[in-house]
């Protein structure tokens, strides 16, 4: 068992070739391809598992977690104006962002588990897609107030049906439907190529954020040091959380990983048209310049000693 | 053949834009546009169109002078100061002119 | 089993998302890859399948193919005309719409037979390839007459050499020759990942119907009826001539399925460039926003049934 | 540095054309041509180039002001009425006229 | 709205001189550039655009008459001989002259 | 077993429709994902393979091979300048592309022996790697002469950080680390389905090759005949480096596929920029239009029956 999963050398490869400034970049319609293939079969796989489950019994859980995508970024917020001294909109999209989660720190996390053969809760899909959207709201709240000038329907759309939540929930809704058995003719594309997707979607991932460095040097340190201990805050959070919910070892190293997770899918498009005065470069250099590396390097190792440690104490 | 000139309006923005600004254009007058994807540099940096937060779009109207210039006002107005965006006005010559 | 195979699931999907004018989109570049895809796996599978049959056994059927392929959209033609009283360019391109036929649906068709492992002959690929081009030919007279000023030499190449022929003839000639086993090395590519590209293809192509909607709406009742009407006939001749070729119940719902079948790749492309003045809305809104959801939602079921009843009938 | 100036023909039609009608402007006398893939919205309504039906090209070609109205004429003539076309005309200046 | 007239410096060339070129124009002194994705036919053939090697890119870049000349005269200077190569100018109005 | 491999068909089913002008061309997003994929996946299992070996035993054999690159261009060279009677940079420009390899007849070869089960060692993707430069700097020495207004810094960086050596050296670093074991999460995409991604290149590769067909005709019949007799030549250079090396018969047909083939990946592009005035009609008409379909058509079973006759003799 190498100490670094392949899928995560596939990010370092990317990450250096970007810094090196190869000559090396996948077409955006594959970047696309890459996203959309990884969206459907996360939902596909929590379909099948929630199909499994009596739905009755995870509601509490359901409105837990998103009880914690709403308080995790109003807790960021403070830190990010003080500590940071960032402008209002500029703390409020970074907060967004880090109270959503990240699909590809998920992906690697499944990943993860997947090569040490350790079982998780499949239905924590549904808690990905649940996280997405509650951030979003909070942090155009916290950059605007209530009401004062903000197009609540147009941004209902924009959440709802941007394209994360639509292609993670109707996979949801189809492994839900169709069951194990009702998949298993497009498993070979969804299943079996799943690392391998998501192998290349790391070697892209790592091209763009090396295209962050620069403005994070920019920005200087405040970014790494927040992109860091934000989501070992959260990840702290989300063990506790898992502790909680009684969940297995696999299960909470996977709900840390969802609360560390910063997006850089649905949120920074949906902050850019609903607080255009928040700067991209900020919440993205932060995002996927450090805790999106931290995360799948360090961060998930750890958060998996986390769970196995707080497990100890449980039993 | 005849020729009417108009005024050909170009924008060059952000692709997080395109459903936004054409909306706005059209409310504004314009009778069509045309997109194409694009890349690029200018004072907000380098974008370099690798992913939907790099990429830029660039979008083409022809329109009467005053629509375009309306356009132009309405467009720096609301975007210039948040979003990466040029547009520049160009004279153009047009068969139907009944159409733009 | 599920009522509804998960492919079909995609479909809905896709035109859920589209009719609620959701973020997504899949790159133009995919859906070609996809289409591609799906039409060398079509070709090379049934290729393999012709490798082991006589093929002079095949000749009289594949008349009777082109027989049906000519006469369909002459029958098509004055309905059109009369009773929908379109144009008679936009009847002849409607016509010609009808008597070809869909890679998509047939490919549903398959599936659908795959997921309930029925037993169909292989060599129907082959009546697809026969029957894509007859009626473009058959759609191009009737909406100029013969010769009047049809250049005939660049629609024979337009119609020889479009993609989806080159595609289909091209994996047909390769599977024939490479047979089963020459073909299995690139198996894991065409037929293992064949029912997860058509979930694919076919989000894809509910994004597409539903940006039918708008034009359908506008040209009212009589293209839904059309549409609807026109493939349950056209199947039911396909199920008899199904079962005068002495065809299994698979065979015979598929033959049913491709003679019921709109295209919407070669023959759209064809008629734009050889029959201008057919307004393609008119044919895409029937062919696509009727026709093709109809097929694969109650469509292929239906003639399913259809099947086994002239079955039991004639044993 | 010396300049001399040109008409530069910007078409804006169906995907589906562009073999058709790049045969046509260099029948017509046009020594070269550039094409890019576009989407838009006119009177045929919206052209999204989601799939190969809906996608708009743009087409630019730099040649003599005789040379563009004539291709011009001839592409009103013969597509105006059934497809999705628009084109229009400019000046421009090159360095190589002979080129042109 | 007071809009100033700047020239429009159009170039359309092989793919593979897009870092280049994009280096040797901000060394001339333009703030910024547009590039988008083009194929098309001219002096040295068909270039379709079907992989790296046959790809063309097109171009623009906005500045004042001086900074467009000089960039043309070094574009032709350095390329015309061995590269697919045409570039073109025309004028535009702007709204924000200093940017550019 | 078909005398020619199914993935050959593909690249003859592509040069067919383009020398038809058929309606069918790949996105080019398609074409470079299908080659990130071929990099990676050759790098990948030469890396694994490389984790079976003691590295130290192929220094010898590295620079053996990297003599070869070195010495076949500047062979090469004085043919094309005398024989040929072209320009020095032409001469000198063609001669890099021999002196490089080709990824695509690489692969044909792998799969070639893969169908007919025959051996070969794995680290032979190093050699790959290792040919794909020196020709590189040979060629622009060649057409410059030494010094002279050389960029080498600029240089250095675009033929060592080139797409193709980035994803070779990235595939052979991931491969080596992660082992067999390592890897075989993502073998599923990377290996399972290498054959039918090698077709869909192969059936574009067909496409790009018959638009060469002009320029051949143009530049007539010494490239022909270069194109032919170079790689024949370069193939018995390195079925006596294989016999030197002790190479299996399967490597020792790799090796001479290997110096047999023309770059037409990373040459082309780095020639086009340190030699502009080598015009790429020429240099792309020989190993696009010549020696990559003889190659992979006659080349690779003539290599092949070459290193059986030496074997013989050897043992
Ligand atoms: N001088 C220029 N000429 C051409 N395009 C420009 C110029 N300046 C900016 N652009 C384009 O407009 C986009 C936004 O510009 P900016 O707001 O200055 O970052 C850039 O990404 C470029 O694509
Ligand atoms: N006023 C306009 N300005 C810019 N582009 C236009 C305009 N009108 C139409 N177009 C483009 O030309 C295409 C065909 O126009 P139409 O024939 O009016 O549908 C549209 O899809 C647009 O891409
Ligand atoms: N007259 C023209 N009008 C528009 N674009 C042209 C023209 N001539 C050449 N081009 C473009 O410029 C590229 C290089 O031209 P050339 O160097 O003449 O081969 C061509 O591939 C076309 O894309
Ligand atoms: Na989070
Ligand atoms: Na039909
Ligand atoms: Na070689």
């Amino acid at each position: 068992m190498p100490t670094l999963d392949p899928v995560v050398l596939f990010f370092l490869l990317g990450l250096t070739a970007g810094l090196l400034r190869a000559e090396l970049r996948l077409p955006p319609a594959i970047y696309d391809f890459l996203t959309v293939l990884l969206l459907l079969a996360i939902g596909l796989k929590g379909g099948v598992e929630l199909a499994a489950h009596p739905f009755g019994a995870l509601l509490p859980r359901m409105l837990l977690v998103v009880l914690a995508g709403i308080l995790l970024p109003l807790a960021a917020y403070p830190v990010l104006r003080r500590g940071g001294g960032l402008a209002r909109a500029d703390a409020a999209s970074i907060a967004a962002h880090y109270g959503s989660v990240s699909v590809g720190t998920y992906a690697v996390a499944v990943a993860y588990l997947g090569y040490r053969a350790i079982a998780f809760e499949g239905y924590l899909a549904v808690f990905l897609v649940l996280l997405e959207m509650p951030a979003i709201v909070v942090g155009i709240v916290l950059a605007r107030g209530l009401g004062r000038g903000v197009q609540w329907g147009a941004m209902a759309h924009e959440v709802l049906l941007g394209k994360s939540i639509v292609l993670l929930m109707g996979g949801l809704l189809i492994g839900w439907i169709g069951g194990s058995e009702g998949v298993a003719p497009i498993a070979p594309l969804f299943m079996d190529l799943f690392k391998g997707v998501l192998a290349l979607f790391l070697l892209e991932m790592g091209l763009i954020a090396a295209g962050q460095a620069s403005s994070l040097r920019r920005h200087g340190l405040f970014l790494v040091v927040f992109g860091v201990a934000m989501p070992i805050a959260s990840a702290a959070v989300g063990t506790g959380m898992g502790w909680v919910m009684g969940l297995s070892v696999g299960g909470t190293t996977l709900l840390a990983t969802l609360l560390a997770s910063a997006s850089y899918i649905a949120v920074p498009a949906a902050m850019r048209l609903s607080v255009p005065e928040a700067n991209p470069a900020l919440s993205l250099a932060a995002s996927l310049g450090v805790t999106f590396p931290f995360n799948i390097l360090i961060g998930i190792p750890l958060y998996h000693r986390l769970a196995e440690f707080t497990q100890r104490l449980g039993g | 053949m005849s020729l009417e000139s108009r005024k050909l309006l170009t924008i060059v923005t952000e692709a997080a834009l395109e459903h936004e600004v054409t909306v706005e254009i059209q409310r504004l007058g314009a009778h069509g546009y045309t997109v194409c994807d694009a890349r690029g540099k200018g004072g907000r940096g380098v974008r370099d169109a690798n992913w939907s937060m790099s990429a830029n779009i660039r979008i083409e109207i022809v329109c009467p002078a005053a629509t375009a210039e309306a356009i132009a006002a309405a467009l720096k107005e609301r975007y210039y100061d948040n979003y990466a965006m040029i547009l520049f006005l160009s004279d153009v010559e047009v068969l139907r002119p009944d159409k733009f």
